[in-house]
């Protein structure tokens, strides 16, 4: 606590307000009609964190019942049905309930217009409709898993999902109403960025944060429509046998691939770059420096978001396109690394001769630094073809995706919740259990993830039930390393949750931040600021005589 | 006050200019279904689209007032024609270059007559008629 | 247009207008706010319909032959009829737009009648082109009868699959451009019925605008539909 | 390091597989090398830098020189990793004119590989050391993916299409094939063994055509009807007594008859005349049709012909006035699921 306080802005705090955006109009009515962004924020907050339970819960089943080839957890046997539906559920509730709404919607709903030093999103009653058109598609999901069952992986291949049993076309009418809750949030917040910002502040002077989630938003605009027009001729494959993926009627299977991938792969980054545009605040904040290569942060975000366009079929180079766009996609795949790298180099050329103290939140930036390397420099394994062509569809995709999506996207999200956690409360969570939660899981992360590397390049295919003999070891300790993972963020959750318990005790800038959240009270006023704030200097500026000016 | 100004500043066009460009679009309507008459092989669908491109920035630039409007929101529109242009090309960078497009024989599926003549045995069971 | 979320706040509005949202500065910038949103909303939609125009355009080069003959049983008069149509309709749409922006409310709710009608004559030549698909059995390759006219066939005579999927893609793409249609209708309505008790002013029609640019774009896509159907060789 | 790689990486069952192991390697010895770059700043600046009341940090923005670098330098390796890639992933896409040629038809949830004699197996497949294999591939079903770890090469199979894979296997003795697209319940059980023989090994499987044929010893006649539909037999003899254009005369109930021959003599229809038309087929034509069969000289195996032969037997005797043929014997249960 006292630690915690140690950049406590110079100037004192004005005296918490009485009214916030918590208490100002109580009654779970007035929160489930709310339009305020923060409102909506926090219960998209829970909705994800809901999800994320559920979809760990069928994690941590799939690796225990991979524990040994006998394939049964707490001694009842898994069948391969029950196997298949598992791996089916935890992918499709991890990416479409979880991580695609999990930084942009929930904090990003939060933190973005009090970032722009705005009242509100541009549209307010489209926030509120994007949320409900997550808990419907959330509903639904969840029906589709107890009327029935789906079993295609979450990728939805065909013909295998036109042809399989259960209620795959309820599962892809849920991913399409989410999907148009993810276009929603997109459009809101292209429009709030381009047209709320604070007086004073030019399109260099929004912090990095909101140029991460502009660029994600640019990719939920633009490709989640594709998606949807995809589920919908898979549905109507399903129903009505149009002719168009499944090959008994003279579809092609592969054109399935291209356009799933059209969107699913800029997904991957509607899903990292938010995950890099919270690292972006935490690495200069904790290091009490200004943020080495602002632009160069800036234009990576646009350019990966970009990029992530026209790289989808490094996805399919052993699915059966074409020798040339294998090879144009792979050559294509490559110019990836370069952003990334050089937000890379810009967190470290941050970090260096810098104030670094290492608060809960940048534990989680350091750790995603080391964790999202090693998923990046795997990525360049997948993209050399060569390489490819014997590492596609093993478990060495498995670990990489998860060194990309929960090493990064996952451990910057939880980095960004306990950084704006005192906002979003106003109560400041026990250091010493949220640094403990930090270490557990990266320990557990890296013990599931590395080992899965192994199995992968040793020629262990994904999504197998059984298994041969000489794996075993393997993944037994890659199940174990799940069960430290699990118990770290359960921890992690506890430690925030029992925060809730005390009274508010956070003050309005914790951490000695820069940029314009800190300036209002924690929590916020139901309008955000007293007075419309006006931007008089660029964010991350850490100058004594700035600082001071604070 | 400021109303006033505004609402000026968004005035565009006129009766004139639609009906103007009413009178374009009918008329480029009649060039290409008179085109689509003549047989200009392939370019028949080149020109089909070249005309509804121009008939679709008529109705862009002046019935949706781009003309006038915000840059940003003629940005909006082109990306996501162009988009649109990168999921088509790709596409096309694949199926151009695959060596035979037609879904091979197939469990009573119809055999295309032409090109192995007829031969109607089941993909599965006839593994060793394969046609390269 | 609700102005709850206005009355909580405390004087922060800067004008008058019962239409003014408390978070945007001035109307000037609640307007282009919500152009900007409308735009990007129809670039979704531009997406969307083009991962369509994608499917078909690939079917086509897998059919050649099977997407000309089909293409032979939709009826170009037909066709170019509903296409003069929309045209016009976009034209009453936007003289629509420019009454409202003078504040000339007889003429909008005129202007918006006619879109109206034009719509629904559209959608009446539709219906009679449908029901001539299902009387032919001009249907998705499920049932798809064979006609006389396809002269893609196997040894047996069985026709091929993409007779079927031209036609799945002709109803599936003129079909969500119907429910564009229909949709465009209810707006139309909407705004014609606001407009008729005076809800806009020169200083406030966004919501006229709004679904101008939804109509025009509806019209913009079937621009391209008609060629791509009814005329390609 | 071969420790090293023979812990990361499978078997080397080929040429190919030592090469993409390669550049496996310096991959991999590339990341250490970068993630140390990136990991060691990280932890080293976070302890040297360590929080100090009153500390002021410098006001560096940027630096476009060490931007370029940093832009620039990655984007060479990366090009020259992707031609390096496309290099060994150019042998894998083509394969050498002269390769053998395996069909694999893959279907939920078993492999199915024939021999360009027309002979099968299921889910073994055995292919000669040291010469190039092509394995053209389809499945009945849905996806599913030929991979093979120890030759480092893997493709979708698609139904309704035909995909190619190809190796060079040089080490004898069992490799592991498995399916690495996702097909349903069956998918983690779709193993098949690749054998490597050696020449001697091989020429005897080729003469056996694999163990297929054990199974329908009890039942040469359904041994014989698979020959009829596999070894193309169908193509040109009916069994229902209807002639097929330019074809040969239907087996309907011709045994035991005395044919009328294009030459006019007449020969009785029996075991030596059936296996004579097979490898000799020109020397005697029936009367009504062209010599236009081929011979099947060294394409059928021994116990194929006698398949052959012991059904056209049971298709029956000569119709008219001849005793009743006796039923077609029913195929024993298909050897599906057999391991």
């Amino acid at each position: 606590m006292e630690q915690s306080l140690k950049f406590h802005s110079k100037v004192a705090d004005l005296p918490r307000p009485v009214k916030n955006y918590l208490n100002n109009d109580p009654g779970i009515w007035s929160w489930m009609t709310t339009i305020d962004h923060k409102r909506i924020g926090v219960m998209y907050l829970v909705g994800v964190m809901s999800a994320f339970l559920i979809g760990g819960i069928f994690a941590l089943l799939v690796r225990l019942s991979l524990l040994t080839t006998h394939h049964t957890i707490f001694g009842i046997q898994v069948t391969a049905e029950v196997y298949n539906r598992m791996f089916t559920l935890h992918g499709a509730i991890m990416v479409f309930l979880f991580i695609i709404p999990s930084v942009p919607a929930a904090l990003g709903n939060f933190v973005l217009p009090l970032m722009l030093g705005a009242k509100d999103v541009a549209f307010p009653r489209l926030n509120l409709a994007s949320f409900y058109l997550w808990v419907t598609g959330a509903v639904m999901a969840v029906a589709s898993m107890i009327i029935g069952a789906v079993d295609t992986g979450w990728t939805f291949y065909t013909p295998y999902s036109t042809t399989t049993s259960g209620t795959v076309t309820l599962m892809t009418m849920a991913v399409f109403v989410l999907g148009f809750s993810s276009i929603f949030t997109g459009i809101n917040f292209v429009a709030t960025v381009h047209k709320l910002r604070a007086p004073g502040m030019g399109w260099f002077d929004m912090p990095l944060f909101v140029w991460g989630i502009y660029s994600t938003a640019i990719i939920q605009v633009l490709a989640t429509p594709v998606l949807g027009i995809t589920l919908v001729l898979l549905a109507l494959e399903r129903v009505f046998n149009i002719g168009i993926f499944d090959p008994k009627i003279g579809g092609d299977p592969v054109l399935f691939q291209h356009f799933f991938w059209f969107y699913s792969h800029p997904a991957v980054y509607i899903m990292i770059l938010p995950g890099m545009a919270i690292i972006s605040e935490l690495i200069p904040t904790f290091s009490k420096k200004t943020m080495f290569g602002y632009r160069a942060v800036a234009y990576s975000s646009v350019s990966l978001a970009l990029l992530s366009f026209i790289v989808w079929g490094h996805h399919m180079f052993v699915a059966g396109q074409s020798q040339l766009a294998t090879v144009v996609f792979s050559a294509l795949t490559f110019l990836v690394a370069i952003p990334s790298g050089v937000k890379m180099f810009n967190w470290l050329g941050t970090m260096y001769k810098g104030n670094i103290s290492l608060e809960t939140p940048m534990l989680y930036a350091i750790s995603f630094l080391l964790l999202f390397a090693i998923g990046g420099l795997t990525g360049i394994f997948l993209g050399t073809l060569s390489v490819d062509v014997h590492l596609t569809d093993t478990y060495f995709v498995v670990a990489h995706f998860h060194y990309v999506m929960m090493g990064g996207t996952v451990i910057a999200f939880i980095g960004g919740v306990h950084y704006w956690w005192p906002k979003m409360t106003g109560r400041m969570y026990s250091e010493k259990w949220g640094a403990i939660g930090c270490a557990l899981v990266f320990w557990g992360f890296n013990q599931t993830f590395l080992t899965q590397f192994f199995l992968g390049s040793k020629g262990m295919p994904r999504r197998y039930y059984n298994y041969l003999d000489q794996f075993q070891p393997l993944h037994a300790f890659s199940t174990y390393g799940s069960w430290i993972l699990g118990a770290g963020l359960f921890l992690t959750a506890i430690n925030l949750l029992a925060s809730l318990r005390k009274p508010m005790d956070a003050p309005d800038n914790p951490w000695g931040g820069t940029t314009l959240e800190w300036t209002t009270s924690s929590p916020p006023i139901t309008h955000n600021f007293e007075d419309q704030p006006v931007l008089e200097r660029a964010p991350y500026d850490y100058r004594p005589e700035v600082v001071a000016h604070q | 006050m400021s109303t006033q100004t505004h609402s000026d500043k968004h005035e565009h066009g006129g009766p004139a200019v639609y009906t103007k460009t009413l009178l374009a679009l009918l008329f480029l309507t009649i060039v290409t279904v008179g085109a689509s008459y003549v047989d200009f092989g392939s370019g028949n669908v080149v020109i089909a689209l070249f005309i509804a491109t121009i008939k679709a920035s008529l109705v862009a630039l002046f019935f949706m007032h781009l003309r006038w409007d915000k840059p940003v929101n003629a940005v909006i529109a082109l990306a996501g024609f162009l988009f649109l242009g990168i999921f088509l090309m790709f596409d096309f960078i694949d199926f151009g270059a695959r060596d035979n497009l037609r879904p091979v024989n197939f469990n009573g599926m119809p055999v295309i007559q032409g090109a192995s003549g007829a031969s109607g045995a089941p993909a599965p069971a006839a593994g060793t008629e394969k046609k390269e | 247009m609700s102005t709850s979320t206005a009355d909580l706040q405390h004087g922060q509005g800067h004008s008058d207008d019962p239409h003014h949202q408390h978070h945007f500065a001035d109307m000037e910038q609640q307007f282009d706010t919500s152009k900007i949103g409308m735009w990007l909303f129809l670039a979704t939609e531009v997406l969307l319909f083009g991962g369509l125009f994608v499917g078909f355009g690939l079917m086509q080069a897998r059919y050649p032959q099977e997407f000309i003959e089909a293409h032979e049983h939709l009826q170009r008069p037909l066709g170019a009829l509903n296409t003069v149509v929309l045209l016009i309709s976009s034209f009453t749409m936007v003289m629509g737009v420019n009454a409202a922006q003078r504040g000339d409310k007889k003429k909008l709710v005129m202007f918006l009648t006619l879109t109206i009608i034009c719509a629904c004559i559209f959608l009446g030549v539709k219906y009679f082109e449908y029901s001539h698909k299902f009387e032919e059995h001009l249907l998705p390759p499920r049932w798809y009868h064979a006609q006389a006219t396809d002269t893609v066939r196997d040894a047996q005579g069985n026709v091929s699959h993409g007779y079927g999927t031209f036609f799945a893609f002709y109803f599936m793409m003129t079909g969500l451009h119907g429910i564009h249609i229909l949709v465009g209708i209810f707006l139309l309505a909407w705004i014609a019925v606001r407009a008729n008790r005076g809800e806009f002013s020169h200083a406030y029609y966004t919501p006229v605008d709004l679904v101008g640019l939804y109509w025009h774009l509806v019209d913009l896509i079937w621009i391209y539909l008609f060629p791509l159907y009814y005329l390609i060789k | 390091m071969e420790w090293l790689r023979a812990m990361m990486l499978p078997a080397q069952g080929s040429a190919f597989a030592a090469e993409v192991d390669f550049v496996y390697m310096a991959l991999f010895w590339l990341s250490v090398v970068l993630f140390i770059g990136i990991a060691f700043p990280a932890i080293y600046f976070a302890w040297r830098y360590r929080y100090k009341p009153g500390r002021v940090t410098p006001h560096q923005t940027h630096n476009t020189l060490l931007e370029i670098i940093w832009s620039v330098i990655p984007l060479l390796l990366c090009v020259g990793i992707f031609f390096w890639g496309l290099n060994g992933w150019m042998k894998y896409a083509v394969a050498p004119g002269e390769a053998m040629e395996i069909q694999v038809i893959a279907k939920k949830w078993l492999w199915q590989f024939e021999y360009p004699d027309g002979s099968r197996t299921v889910n073994e497949i055995h292919v000669p050391v040291n010469k190039p294999v092509r394995f053209v591939m389809t499945s009945e079903d849905v996806l599913h993916d030929f991979f093979v770890p120890d030759m480092r090469v893997k493709h979708d199979i698609v139904p309704g299409r035909y995909t190619e894979v190809w190796f060079t296997p040089t080490v004898l003795g069992v490799h592991h094939v498995t399916c690495a697209e996702y097909c349903g319940k069956g998918h983690s059980d779709m193993q098949a063994k690749l054998v490597v023989d050696n020449e001697v090994d091989y020429a005897k499987f080729v003469e056996t055509g694999g163990s297929e044929w054990e199974d329908y010893k009890m039942n040469p006649a359904a041994w014989g009807k698979l020959q009829y539909e596999r070894k193309g037999c169908s193509t040109c003899h009916t069994l229902d007594g209807t002639k097929i254009a330019s074809g040969g005369p239907s087996w309907k109930g011709i045994w035991g008859k005395m044919e009328k021959l294009n030459n006019g003599t007449e020969v009785l229809v029996n075991a030596d005349y059936v296996r004579e038309s097979m490898m000799l087929p020109s020397a005697k034509v029936v009367a009504g049709f062209e010599p236009i069969m081929p011979t099947f000289q060294g394409l059928l195996r021994e116990h194929e012909i006698q398949g052959l032969i012991a059904f056209i037997k049971s298709l029956g005797n000569d119709p008219n006035g001849g005793p009743p043929a006796p039923t077609v014997l029913s195929l024993p249960p298909k050897p599906d699921q057999k391991k």
